[in-house]
Order: C-alpha cells, then structure tokens, then sequence
C-alpha cells in the first residue's frame, strides 16, 4: 500500500547506519493486515516532528475484562487528521523468562497482532513486555482471546506487580549463582493476581541478575533485586591463569591492580586471592572466566528500592538481606515479599514507592517491622549524626 | 467483529521459557563453563559437557513491524533450529551449536544488511522508550535520538574498541523509563516551562489532593475558589509529574523542551559500585529529525573519554578519577547554575574540600 | 565592691598578635623554610634567613588555675623570653631560637611533670567540651572522659607512635562544641529518652513558635490548651534542642544518658577529602569517674587501628579501605539497628550495591 | 585553704598520668583569692559524678553594658549546697590570633581574674576565645573595666560574629600561604560591632587555616572557612628530594603511591609533578617539607557554612570562591562577607545557620543572589536529578 502521507522529517531517518524504526513503520504501513494505523502513525509523528511535541492524549482507563493492568490506552489529539491513530493502545504481553523463543511462537504471537493490531511491536519494553503498540478499544478483547487461548498472558502496568524479568543467567552464563530464568517464572505465577490486578500503593518491579554484574539493570530498575552471589573462595584454576598471562593479559595490570579490595596477589605464576576480604566485584572473573569461578555456596543478595528520580529523585536498590539461598520452592523469599507488601499496604501512600515509603519512614522501622536482623552489608556507612531512636526495651526505668 | 474468539484463559502467566530454550541451551543448563569473544559480534559459550554454543549479536531498532519479526524467524528457522533470543537491551542473538554453523549464519545476516555487533568493550543498544511514537508525556522523541546518535556512533557497536563498554539510555521525559538514571551517557527530554492549568478540566479530570502531594517541591497548593489548583511558578522546576496524575495540566511547550545529557552511571558492581548518573548538559534544543547538537555533545564526551579513560574504566570511573572540575575542562561543556545540586541531596555534593583542580 | 574602676573601652579588640610573637618568630615571619620532627614533643622550624625556632609541646588539661599559668609563665620567663603560645588543640608550646636552650627547658620541663608529647604521628591533645563543669545542657562530663581516656593512651600522647595522627574528641551533648563530627574517634554525650515538660513554665520562659521550629522531626506542637507544647514521642529522637531554646523542657535523665562513639572523621585534606564521623557505638553507660566501658571501647578501636592501618592512614581512611562491615567484625562492636540512618541524608549511606564482605 | 566537700569520686581523677582537671579545680579551691567558687565546684562537680546528672541551670541573660555578648550566664540548681557557684558566669576574653602570649600578658589576665573571677580558665574555648570559668553577676563590669583598660575586648557569643582565629600560619610554619594572624586580625576588627552586639539570625564563625592542612579545623567548625593555597607549581628540590630518598623515606610508597590524583613519578632520581592534576592535598608537601613548598601564586580559598548537626546534620563548609587573594586591606573579602550577611538578613530564619539557610533555599539561588559566577570546583559533582530551575532570560517566549 502506497503511503498516505508525507514525511520528510522522518525519511531523514531512514538514511544511516543504524537500524531505522521509520523503516519499520513504513513497512507495516505497507504491508500489515491494518495498515491505517502505522499509515496514520507516520503522519501523527511527522507532525511531532514538525511542531516537536507529542500528539498523544492522556491514557484512559482500558482494558480486557477481569484484569486492571496490561493494557496502556492511547488516543491521538488529533484524531481527526490521523483517524488511524484515534485510539493506538499498547498490549502488553508477559515475555517468557530471558528472552528466548521459538520462532514459532513468535508467528503465532504476529499472526495475532496482524490481525488485531497495527503490525508494531517494541521488542521489548523496559520493564521486558513484549510491546504490541497501538490498536483500538475493540479489538482489545479479541487478541487477548487469541493470545492467551496460545499460552500467552499479560504483563504488569498500574499500580501493580511489574513483569519480573532476569539476566540469561544458567541458560547461557557461567557465571549466574542461581537460576534466575525459574526465580522469574515462579515469581510471577507467584503473584499472578498481584500482577494482572492492581492493588499496591503503586508498582512493584521483580528484577533477577545471575551475579553482581547485573545484566538485568536490576539495582537501578527493581523495587526488587535479586543478585546472585556466594559465600567462600572463588575457585582458581591456576593453569588457566598462567594461560590466560601467556597469552597476553597483563595479570597484574588489568586484574590485580583493578580489584577494588586490593585482596589478590600475583607473583608471575599463583594468583592469590584472599576471599576474606573480596566484595564479589567480579572484576576479575570478568578478565579471566576461564580461569576463576565464583564460590561454591550460591545464592543471591536480595535489595531493595530502586525506582526513577520522581519525586524525590532516584534510588537504586539495597541491600536487605545479605544472602538467601534462591531454591524452589522459594518459600523464604516469597515470605520476605508479603511480609514487605503487608508493611506498604498499611503505611504506604498513593503513589509511594517501596523504596519512598522505607525513606520516610526509616529503614530501621522497616527492618523492625518486617522481621528483619540488622546487619553491617546493609549500610555503606553507619549514620554521621547521633540522632537515633530507642524502644521501651532498651531505656532503663 | 462478530468472529467466534477462542476460548479465553486467565492468570496462565508466560509461557515456561524451558519451552523456547534451543536443545543446546536446555543441555547445558546451568553448566556453562566459560566464554570466549571471538569478534565484535561473536562469542562462544563452552559447557562442562564440551558442548558449545556460539552466538551472533545483531541490532535492533527495537521498534520492530510483524514483518521484520517473521525475517528474523526466517533466519532462525534456517540457521538455528527454530530459536532466536532478545537481550536485556533489545539486541537480538541468533545461537547455533556447531562451529560449522556460524559462517553461513554471519553471511545471511550481512547480505540481510543485519549490523552485527554490541559484544565486548562497545557500544550497544541504546535503551530507550517511547516517545512521540507513543506516549502523552513524551518532551523529545525517544527513537529519533537513537537513531540520530548511532547513526554517528555504530562504528563504536559493529567494530570499534572502547576502554569498556559504554551504556547509553534516553528517556523522553523525566519519569526515565529508560535505565538513563544508572548509564554511562544518557539523554533525557526535559521542559523548561511550568505546566498550565486547564481549570474547567481540572474539576473533572483531576484529584485535587493527589495533584497536590505529586509535587516534588510543593509548588502546587488548592485553589477553592476556582475549584482547581494553582502553582507557585517560581517553585516549579517542570518536572511534568503533576501532568502525569492530573490530564488538566499540560507541560509541554515545543520552544523550550529539549534534551538533557547526563553521564557516568553505571550499574554494575565491577571494581565501583553502582553509580548513578550525573548531569553534564542541562538542555540543548529539540531539533529533529537529527538533533545535531545533541549528536555533538555526545561525541564530545565520547571522545574525552576514549582520549583520557583507562582499559576497563567506565565512563563514571574515568570522570571520578580525574573529578568533575576536570571533566567540563576536556569536554569543554559549559559549566552552568543548573549543574549545582538544590534538590534532596545537594548538599552531598558541594565541595566539603579544599581540594579541586585548576581549570582556568 | 565600692572599688574604683580603671576607665572602660569599648570595642578594642584584641591585642595585636605582633605584640606577642618571640623576637625569631617576628623576625622569620612568613620566611619559614622547612620543619623537622626531633622527638614526640619536639619540633624544629628553619628559615630562609637560617634562624631556627625549636618547639616543645606539653600537655594540658585545658582547664587551667591561674596558678598552674603563672607555673607556666615561670618556664617562659627562664627558658623562652617571656613568651609562650598555646596550640588549637590546647596543648602548650615552649619555643627557643637557640639548641643550647633545648634541654635546660625540656628538663626542667619533666622535672615539674609536664608531659612533653603530641607532635607527629600521635594522639594530641582532646579537644573538648565543658561538661558537669560548666553547662546545662551536658549529658555526660567531658573533663572527665577526658582523663580517664588519655590515662589509658598517654602513651601515645609523650612516646608511641601510630599510623597517622588520631584526633580525639569529646562533646557532652549534641551540639557538639567539640570538633566530635570530623574526627578520628569521639565521645558523645546523648540522651535515650524525651524531654519532660513543665507546662506551667513553658508561658513564661519560652516561645512556643520557635519551641516548635527547633525540633529536627517535627516532634512538637503546640498545646493550646495548656498555653504549652506537646511531643510526639514517637517522633523524639532526644536531641535536646528544644531545651537549648525552652529551658522549660529538661531532658537529662541520669540512668539513660550516656555516651556514643563516632569514628573516622578528619579536617585535613591530604589524601582523602575530610570526613565525618559516623556512629561507631550509640549508648555506652555513664559510669564516673572512669568511664570504664568507655575506655574499653576506644581502646578496642584503636587497637584495631593500629594492627590494621597502613602508615598515613587515618583511622576514616583505614575504615574505608577496608569497609565498614569489616570495621564491626575487627573491633567485635555489635552493628544495631541504631548505626542505620534514617536522618537527612540516610539513603545516601545505605548499601546500594551488592558488594560487601561476609563476616560472618 | 582546706577543702570544703569531700570528693572520692573527682579524686580518682587526681590519679593517672594524663594532666589533672581535678588537681586544676583543687588547686584553686586551695590558693585562689576567692577560693568559694573552686571550693563549691568541686562539691556540685562531685554531686553531678555520684548522680550523673548537670546541676547547671538554663542561661539568664547576663553581660556587661553596652555589650550583648562575651558573657555565659550559669547559676546553679542546687545553689544552697554550693553557694559560692549559685552564680558562676564565664567571660569569654578574644585571645589574640595564633594564640601567642608574653607571660606578661598572662599574668596580668590572671591578676584580674584572680580578682574578680574564680581562678579557673581554659585555655581555649573551642572556639579560641580565653574563657574566664565562673564568675557572679556584681563582678563582671568590673572584670571587663580592668580587662578592656589593659587592652583586652571580650569574644562573641550568641547570635553574633564569634571570635575569628587561625592556625599558627606564617608565625610558624612554612605551608602558609597568606597571613592568617594577620586576616583573623584584621577581620576581627572590622567586625567590632557585629562580634559584640548580636543582631544576625544565629551565630557566624570564621577560621582562618594556612593551608588545606587546616590545622584549626575551619571546614568543619567555621561559617566561613578561608583556606591557604595556591596556583601554579609546586616548588621542588631535586637534591632534598634524593636526600630524603637516601635518608630512608621511600618515596614511591609514602609519596607518590598516596597522592590521590596520582600525579606524581619518581624514578629514583627525579620526582615529577603533574601540577594540572594535583589538586593541593598537602601529602607529599608534608612528607618532604625541605624539598616541596607550595606553588608562588598564592591566597585562599573560601569555603561557607560548616557547623554542628543540630537541626539537620553536621555540616562541612564548601567551595564559593576558588581563589582569593588574602591581602590587606582585605576589602573584596569583606564585602563578598557583607553581601551574604545580606543574603542571610534577608532570608535567614531564627536560629538558621547561613549553610542552613543555603540548603534551605538552594546553592544556586545564594550565588545569583550574592553575585558569584557558578564554577566547577563548588561541587565534588554535578547534580543526578534533572530538577533544576531556569530563569525568564532561559526562555523562548
Ligand atoms: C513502555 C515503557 C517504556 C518503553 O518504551 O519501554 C514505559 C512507558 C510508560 N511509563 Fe514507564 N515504561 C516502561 C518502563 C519503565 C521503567 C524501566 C523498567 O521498568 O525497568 C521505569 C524506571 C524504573 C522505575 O520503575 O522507577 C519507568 C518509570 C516510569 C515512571 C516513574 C515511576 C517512579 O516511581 O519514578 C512513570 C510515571 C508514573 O508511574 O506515573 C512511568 C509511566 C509510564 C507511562 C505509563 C506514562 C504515564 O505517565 O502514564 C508510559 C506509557 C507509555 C506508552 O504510551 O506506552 N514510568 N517505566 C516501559 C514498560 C514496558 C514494559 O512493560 O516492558
Ligand atoms: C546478553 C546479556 C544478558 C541478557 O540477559 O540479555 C549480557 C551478557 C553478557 N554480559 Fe552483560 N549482558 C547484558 C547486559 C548487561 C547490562 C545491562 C544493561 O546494559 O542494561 C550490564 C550492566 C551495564 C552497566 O553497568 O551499566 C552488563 C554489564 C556487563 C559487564 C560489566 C562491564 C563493566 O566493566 O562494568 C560484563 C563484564 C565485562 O564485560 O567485562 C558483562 C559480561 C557479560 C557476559 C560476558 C557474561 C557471560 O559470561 O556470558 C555476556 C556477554 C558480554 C557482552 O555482551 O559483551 N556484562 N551487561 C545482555 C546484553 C545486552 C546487550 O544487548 O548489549
Ligand atoms: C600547632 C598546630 C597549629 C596551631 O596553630 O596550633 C599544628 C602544627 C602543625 N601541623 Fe597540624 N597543627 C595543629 C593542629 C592540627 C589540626 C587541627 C585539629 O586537630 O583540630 C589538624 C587537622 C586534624 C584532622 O585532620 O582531623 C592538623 C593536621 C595536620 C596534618 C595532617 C595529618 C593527616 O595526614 O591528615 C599535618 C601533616 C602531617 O602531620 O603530616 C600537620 C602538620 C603540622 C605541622 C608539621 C605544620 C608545620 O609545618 O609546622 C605542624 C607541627 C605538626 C605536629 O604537631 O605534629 N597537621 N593539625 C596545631 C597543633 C595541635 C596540637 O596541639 O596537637
Ligand atoms: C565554651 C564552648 C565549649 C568549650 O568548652 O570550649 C561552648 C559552649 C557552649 N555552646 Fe558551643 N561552645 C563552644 C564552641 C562551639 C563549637 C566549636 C567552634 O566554635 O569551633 C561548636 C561547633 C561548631 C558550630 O558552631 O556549629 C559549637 C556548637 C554549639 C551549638 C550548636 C550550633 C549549631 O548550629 O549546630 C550550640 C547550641 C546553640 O547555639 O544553642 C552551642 C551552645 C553552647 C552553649 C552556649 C550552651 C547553650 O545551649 O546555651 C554552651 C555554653 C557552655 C558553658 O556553660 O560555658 N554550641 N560550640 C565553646 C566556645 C568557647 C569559645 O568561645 O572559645
Ligand atoms: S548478570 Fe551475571 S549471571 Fe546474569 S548474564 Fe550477566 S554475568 Fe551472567
Ligand atoms: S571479585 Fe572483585 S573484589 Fe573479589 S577478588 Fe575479584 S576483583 Fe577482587
Ligand atoms: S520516559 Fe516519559 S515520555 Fe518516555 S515513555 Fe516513559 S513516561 Fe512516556
Ligand atoms: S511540573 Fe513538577 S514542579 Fe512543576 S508544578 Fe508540576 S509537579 Fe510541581
Ligand atoms: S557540647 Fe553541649 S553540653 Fe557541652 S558545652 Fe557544648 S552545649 Fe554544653
Ligand atoms: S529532644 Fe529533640 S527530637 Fe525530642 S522533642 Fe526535643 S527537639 Fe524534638
Ligand atoms: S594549616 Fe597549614 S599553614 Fe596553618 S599551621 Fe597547619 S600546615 Fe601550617
Ligand atoms: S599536593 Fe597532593 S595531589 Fe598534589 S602532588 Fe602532592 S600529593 Fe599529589
């Protein structure tokens, strides 16, 4: 189908290097089953372009019946010019855990956006849906029908459990410290109900990394973040070391000289590592993953609170439990995050996020409220000034 | 639609991703032994078994038609058993486990005019969000700045080295969906005009006392009379998050939104830990559909830091090694007002020092 | 006293410096070229002109009788011309422009018991407070704490030395007239429990708007009813400031006040930035006349100092070299929900990263 | 004299090697010419040891006329059992800077104070001041009569400019790099007026340090903090650089390998600077005194705004002003300090310290307002959130 409208800013963007999203959008304006949507997305834009500002309402409130989230509705302010884009709502779709497909499954899921959709997907968004952008209020219903007749459910969005995602981590990473694919999928069945219909103060993201490397984002994107980790000695193979020296890694330089715990020694021929004093950077494992190996005793640190600048400008997550172990049938864990939604539910505000709410009202309230020991890796630092709280147990009558 | 719809099914969740995992994947589950980078666009994986995997990285432009997704399919249905996986940013990865497989692979995704890359000590892909594409909220594009950024850098993705790998994000606006909070250099739309009040709408559209508490610095207070809200203007720093609770308040004003850059984030614990981002540009114009000034203050960072960083250092590293004074002297950005910290945490980072570098 | 009265002047000032400087000080003013460290209280300073002023520290206990500084004038007179200069941290120091002077004056010095020391790398002098001594406020003595404290560590004062100076602090309550928030190990007094208020005299001795401002978490309010204040006692975090402005609400509470420990502050720029102290030990008993659990604590922590610090470290700088979750196992302090904070700044010092040490 | 009350606790404190406060008090109660005030002290002092509790009361308002600081008020709460403290004022005497005295000078402070005082002192207050320790109501005018006609003024207190002081500086020491004593002095006396009659929202300290050394400790005790240092290179020896190599420092490691911006080498022969990195820590300055002397360019820098934690945290001053001369007759000094009395005239609240006041209304908003240009070194890093202000200039209309 020949383009409906002019876009001389956007075809700007089809020239370069870089994979282009106009071409994209052209394509589905050309070929998809419904193109109006990507033929009139393209005109809205350009007029974004033109005028640089957005063109997009407000969302409203919709949906598929007898769930609150996973649906992001969209009208165009405009819709008179671009009637394509009158309503463009987003579906979201839960992805499975890490990313993987089979190409059939994926047919399956574009069959159904062509039918019921625009054609356009973000593959995925930020919190890891897979995006079907834009499609009208009454289609909603339908492809929902189809999607999850296929195996398919929505993913998070209000004031609800987010998605949870994870790092590759055991599927292609010598390096995850538990399995974070089956902590993500346990997870969000888990806490289904949670996720579909939103309940909270507001949202609640899950985010699993196989190890401090975090490849999920997880400290900076999580309310809550699950970093694999261990206890004991990193296991040296010091032939592989002295293999990785001859063929030309400076040991000393790029590995010794950079561990921030300054806690190895390298004379030429044993690599030294005094594991008492390791923080589990895995700067060094990073240089030499054939030679070194994490410990033995895995598990993962479990962080808390991480969230974007609004309001009070951004956290990143932290530490809360030092070490679990990350084990089917996760118990522990899923204990930890009632115990934690039980505390937001009754002091949280609308629109306060877990990391807020724990800023307000104090982390050692936190800890105390929800059962928590006190313990050194919780903190940076002690606090500078003396201005501390004491309970009735601790005042001498 | 009057079509008979299958029958509906709930709280399913996702599929068990055990599913989608290629035999090799699933035999090696969890006994991955090492890997080794064998090119910008290439790794092998090496199991305890002996078994190996080698996976070739491409670009995305994340925003991807039906159509593109089936070509992708097509591939992998060719090369890799069926299977394709997304990484955590956007990238796609075709796996195949035989050394043999890896040549007729990397030619079809080449002639396909695939960008093969992202792996190592690079550039990857840029996390971003929506933008005008799709969101209501949106002070830039989000897409268009990627693609107007990569254009100039996708050297830095498919071939050339850098001292480590540098994580750019954009988010169109400040509610950062984008990971632009924690990455090395980030962009961010911004306006710089209060919001107007609607006040007929107000009434209809908007909870007066949420409006009010969605504040951060408390410009917004009721205005009975009017059964609306007023702003306190001199208070208002635009941060758009009273538009994101009440409709009635629209923020957007195309003269004066724009970008900002912020920069030496990270989130990973490697030698530092996590670290958030900092800003470097407190606004340059929107200019679609190249953002040119955009595109130049991010080469500049980029080469200040491949001209003065060490191997492995990241962005914020290279910046914490040589401080901050130091930074705007070898981008030659501009030192401004808007640059000195007045919000939660300011005084955390005034210079309680006597110590700095001349840079005059 | 019907005395008549020398005529007053006002607004004078202090006498010019100039008149009080030993003629080799007048005379190389500014002209200093080098120092050299002779001994624990012993010091040479050479200047350009190749004049040479030695100094010779002793100790103080701060509070002085006229009759011990007229002891001390008695030493000047003999040995120093007549001058004598006392250093910022209260310690005295002797100074003579000629060697031969040296030993007469040290030895009549040790004769009289004066405790020659605290130049280089040792425990100085402890700056400090008033205390029982003089101040309402006080929630322990600092006289006191310093005394029993320096008994145990003179050592370090007149012959042993450490890895760096260690600055040593006391302040009896949390104004802190002492340096105790930027130094390498203090004493604090605190209190553990809430002011009590005298309703009937909070009318006439306070105002209640500025009661109400001076409490750091907004724990008052007024009482209108009773012309007075209320306390949220949840809220009250013992501080004192609202008796500091309203006499009317006393909080000493002689079985709950007691003493806290911060460790690891510094002013001095070499190296590392200057530090704050943070809470190393919230609530030690008050145990006069020697403080013994006290005494105990700081020991420990220096102890640890000692085995663990490279030379130049401060005790802040060894601190963060090795973390604070190893300081806690390296001294056996108990780590309580007290040394999390929840003040101004409290996010900024929880652990947001996943590295740590185990101690455990 | 033979002592009033008996005092086992305080005795205790007579043992020991470290000086004696106790042998002080004992030995005035025992010689001085009003012997009640030592006598009663040691009897209340005891009395707070066996209760662990002040028996000072709250400040009255007490001084001498015309002044409104330089007095503590103190009486006793238990004034019948140690009348010769019910009343027991300090008078707070304006050392001069650099705390050198001639015997003389001493001795005619304590014929005063023996006098009309209680014999007691300290030598110093924290704040630098020489404090008189106890005195009654009926005395203080004629102590201040004597003390002023011998050319000695009181100190601050209150909410007043509080006794300037300073390191040793150039009196004694070779890193100064402007005169301290001089500036304290200088400054204290164009200040007469705000030192002696409080009229500010709280009370404003200066400290006057050297060099960043800072051995007064001015940026964690001082309102405005002026610190020694200098532009250009450091001066180097070569030849006592190598004597201090041969005498036994080892250079690499107590030099070079602790200087934090990592700009200097030694090969054994020479060091090397890299002065545009240094960032005039002092380290290897105060390693090598013979051999490194500051830069030649010298003045200070002015930090603002140190204090207490009292009401939101201890506060360390930071940077305004990279560099400034500090030279008589000190005028851009004095007027950058009236501009942000000014500032803190205006905004300032009861009891709100100037750094208070800035934290309060924004860094930014205090430079606009006092006319200083924004500069990098004011900051250890630029701000993370992007929730800044811009002003009508900043605008596109
Ligand atoms: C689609 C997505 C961006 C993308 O292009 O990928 C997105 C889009 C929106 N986000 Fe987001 N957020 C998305 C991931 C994030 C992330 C990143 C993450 O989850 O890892 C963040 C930062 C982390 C965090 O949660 O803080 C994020 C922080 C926000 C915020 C700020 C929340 C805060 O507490 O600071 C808002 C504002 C709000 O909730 O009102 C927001 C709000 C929004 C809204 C719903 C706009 C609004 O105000 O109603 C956007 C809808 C856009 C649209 O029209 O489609 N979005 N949002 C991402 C979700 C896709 C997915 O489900 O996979
Ligand atoms: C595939 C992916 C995980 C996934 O589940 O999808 C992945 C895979 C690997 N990462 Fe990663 N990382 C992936 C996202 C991340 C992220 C998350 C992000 O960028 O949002 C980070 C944190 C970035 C940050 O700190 O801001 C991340 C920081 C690292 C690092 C740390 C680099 C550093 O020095 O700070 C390493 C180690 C290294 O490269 O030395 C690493 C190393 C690796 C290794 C070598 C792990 C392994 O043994 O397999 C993998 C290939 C490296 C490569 O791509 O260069 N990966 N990696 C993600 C690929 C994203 C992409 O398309 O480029
Ligand atoms: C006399 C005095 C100045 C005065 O005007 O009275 C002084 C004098 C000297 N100081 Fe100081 N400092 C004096 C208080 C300070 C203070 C302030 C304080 O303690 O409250 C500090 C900051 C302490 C802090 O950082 O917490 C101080 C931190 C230093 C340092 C830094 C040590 C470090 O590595 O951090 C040096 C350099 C050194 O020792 O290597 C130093 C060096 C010096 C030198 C060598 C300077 C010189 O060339 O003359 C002087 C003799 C050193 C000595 O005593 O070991 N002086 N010095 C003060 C003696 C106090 C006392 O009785 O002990
Ligand atoms: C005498 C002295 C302690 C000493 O034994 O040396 C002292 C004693 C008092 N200080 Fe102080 N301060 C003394 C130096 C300091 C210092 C240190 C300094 O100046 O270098 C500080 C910390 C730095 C600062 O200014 O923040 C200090 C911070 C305070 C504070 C907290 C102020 C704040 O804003 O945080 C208060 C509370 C107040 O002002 O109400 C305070 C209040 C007081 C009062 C007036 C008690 C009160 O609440 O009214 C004390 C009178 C005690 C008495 O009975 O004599 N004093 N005060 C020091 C003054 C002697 C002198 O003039 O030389
Ligand atoms: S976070 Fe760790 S386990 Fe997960 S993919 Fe990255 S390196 Fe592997
Ligand atoms: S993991 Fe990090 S801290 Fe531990 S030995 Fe390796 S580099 Fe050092
Ligand atoms: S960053 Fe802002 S504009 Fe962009 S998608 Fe998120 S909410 Fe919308
Ligand atoms: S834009 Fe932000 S700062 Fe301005 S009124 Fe709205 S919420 Fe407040
Ligand atoms: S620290 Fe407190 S108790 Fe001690 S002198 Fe200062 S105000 Fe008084
Ligand atoms: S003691 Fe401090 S916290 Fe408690 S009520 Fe008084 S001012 Fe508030
Ligand atoms: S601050 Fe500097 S100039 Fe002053 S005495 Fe200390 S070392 Fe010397
Ligand atoms: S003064 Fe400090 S920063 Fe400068 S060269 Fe010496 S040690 Fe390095």
């Amino acid at each position: 189908m020949a383009l409906k409208h002019e876009t001389p800013l956007l075809d700007e963007l089809e020239k370069g290097a870089f994979p282009s999203f106009v071409k994209e959008i052209k394509r589905a304006a050309e070929t998809a089953e419904n193109p109006d949507f990507a033929q009139d997305l393209l005109g809205q834009l350009e007029l974004s372009y033109k005028e640089k500002v957005t063109h997009w309402k407000h969302g409203g409130i919709v949906g598929v019946r007898g769930y609150g989230a996973g649906v992001i509705g969209r009208y165009s302010d405009v819709p008179d010019r671009f009637p394509g884009v009158a309503h463009f709502h987003t579906i979201r779709v839960n992805m499975p855990a890490g990313f993987f497909y089979t190409t059939e499954a994926l047919k399956t899921i574009c069959d159904i956006w062509d039918k019921y959709g625009s054609g356009l997907t973000n593959m995925h968004g930020s919190t890891g849906d897979i995006i079907l952008l834009g499609t009208k209020t009454e289609n909603l219903e339908a492809a929902f029908a189809h999607l999850s007749s296929r195996g398919w459910d929505l993913g998070g969005s209000g004031s609800a459990v987010r998605t949870p995602s994870c790092c590759v981590g055991p599927a292609r990473c010598e390096w995850a410290c538990y399995d974070t694919l089956e902590a993500t999928y346990q997870t969000t069945m888990r806490f289904q109900d949670e996720l579909h219909r939103p309940m909270f103060p507001y949202k609640f993201k899950f985010k699993f990394a196989g190890c401090p490397v975090d490849c999920i984002a997880s400290i900076a994107r999580a309310d809550m973040s699950v970093i694999g980790t261990w206890k004991g000695n990193i296991q040296i193979n010091q032939d592989e070391v002295r293999n990785y020296a001859s063929s030309g890694l400076d040991i000393q330089k790029e590995v010794v000289d950079l561990c921030p715990t300054e806690c190895m020694t390298w004379d030429g021929n044993e690599l030294k590592i005094n594991d008492e004093d390791c923080n589990r950077c895995m700067h060094c494992l990073a240089r030499m993953p054939k030679a070194l190996k994490p410990g033995q005793e895995r598990g993962a640190t479990i962080l808390l609170g991480s969230k974007a600048p609004i309001v009070t400008g951004a956290l990143m997550s932290w530490v809360i439990v030092p070490f679990m172990k990350m084990e089917p049938p996760y118990e522990e864990f899923f204990e930890l995050v009632e115990r934690i939604w039980e505390f937001w539910d009754e002091h949280g505000k609308n629109r306060e996020r877990i990391g807020e709410l724990i800023e307000r009202m104090g982390f050692p309230v936190f800890l105390r409220e929800v059962g928590l020991e006190p313990h050194p890796a919780m903190v940076k630092e002690p606090r500078r000034d003396p201005f501390y709280f004491w309970t009735e147990e601790d005042i001498e009558k | 639609m009057a079509e008979e719809l299958p029958e509906r099914q709930t709280d399913i969740g996702p599929p068990h991703y055990n599913k989608f995992l290629p035999p090799v994947i699933k035999d090696n589950y969890g006994k991955w032994a090492y890997h080794e980078e064998l090119g910008p666009g290439l790794m092998v994986h090496v199991s305890e078994t002996g078994a190996k995997v080698w996976t070739v990285r491409v670009a995305s432009p994340r925003l991807l038609s039906t159509a593109s997704i089936r070509d992708i399919c097509e591939i992998a249905d060719k090369h890799c058993g069926g299977y394709v996986r997304w990484t955590t940013r956007n990238n796609i990865e075709f796996m195949v486990d035989d050394e043999s497989k890896v040549e007729p692979l990397m030619n079809e995704l080449k002639d396909k005019g695939y960008m093969i890359g992202g792996i190592g000590r690079r550039i990857s892909n840029v996390v971003h969000t929506q933008g005008w594409v799709h969101c209501h909220s949106a002070a830039t594009d989000a897409s268009g700045l990627v693609k107007a950024v990569m254009d100039e850098l996708h050297e830095y993705f498919h071939s050339k080295e850098l001292p480590n790998k540098v994580r750019l994000a954009v988010a169109c606006c400040v509610n950062m969906c984008g990971a632009v909070h924690c990455s090395d250099i980030a962009m961010v739309g911004v306006h710089k005009t209060p919001p107007r009040i609607e006040h007929d709408k107000v009434k209809n559209l908007c909870e007066i006392p949420s409006t009010v508490a969605s504040c951060p610095t408390s410009a917004i207070s009721p205005d009975p009379a009017k059964k609306s809200v007023k702003i306190k203007l001199e208070k208002c720093m635009y941060c758009g998050n009273c538009y994101s609770v009440c409709p009635a308040m629209p923020i957007a004003d195309p003269k004066n939104d724009g970008v900002a850059i912020v920069v030496g984030g990270k989130v990973s614990n490697l030698r530092k830990p996590p670290m958030f981002s900092k800003l470097a540009v407190p606004w340059l114009p929107n200019n679609p559909p190249r953002w040119p000034e955009v595109v130049d203050a991010i080469k500049r960072i980029l080469d200040a830091y491949i001209a003065g960083a060490r191997k492995y250092e990241r962005v914020g590293e290279w910046i914490e090694r040589i401080g901050w004074e130091k930074f705007f002297k070898v981008t030659g950005l501009e030192f401004k007002l808007q640059h000195i910290d007045d919000f939660t945490f300011a005084r955390e980072t005034w210079r309680m020092q006597a110590t700095f570098k001349w840079t005059d």
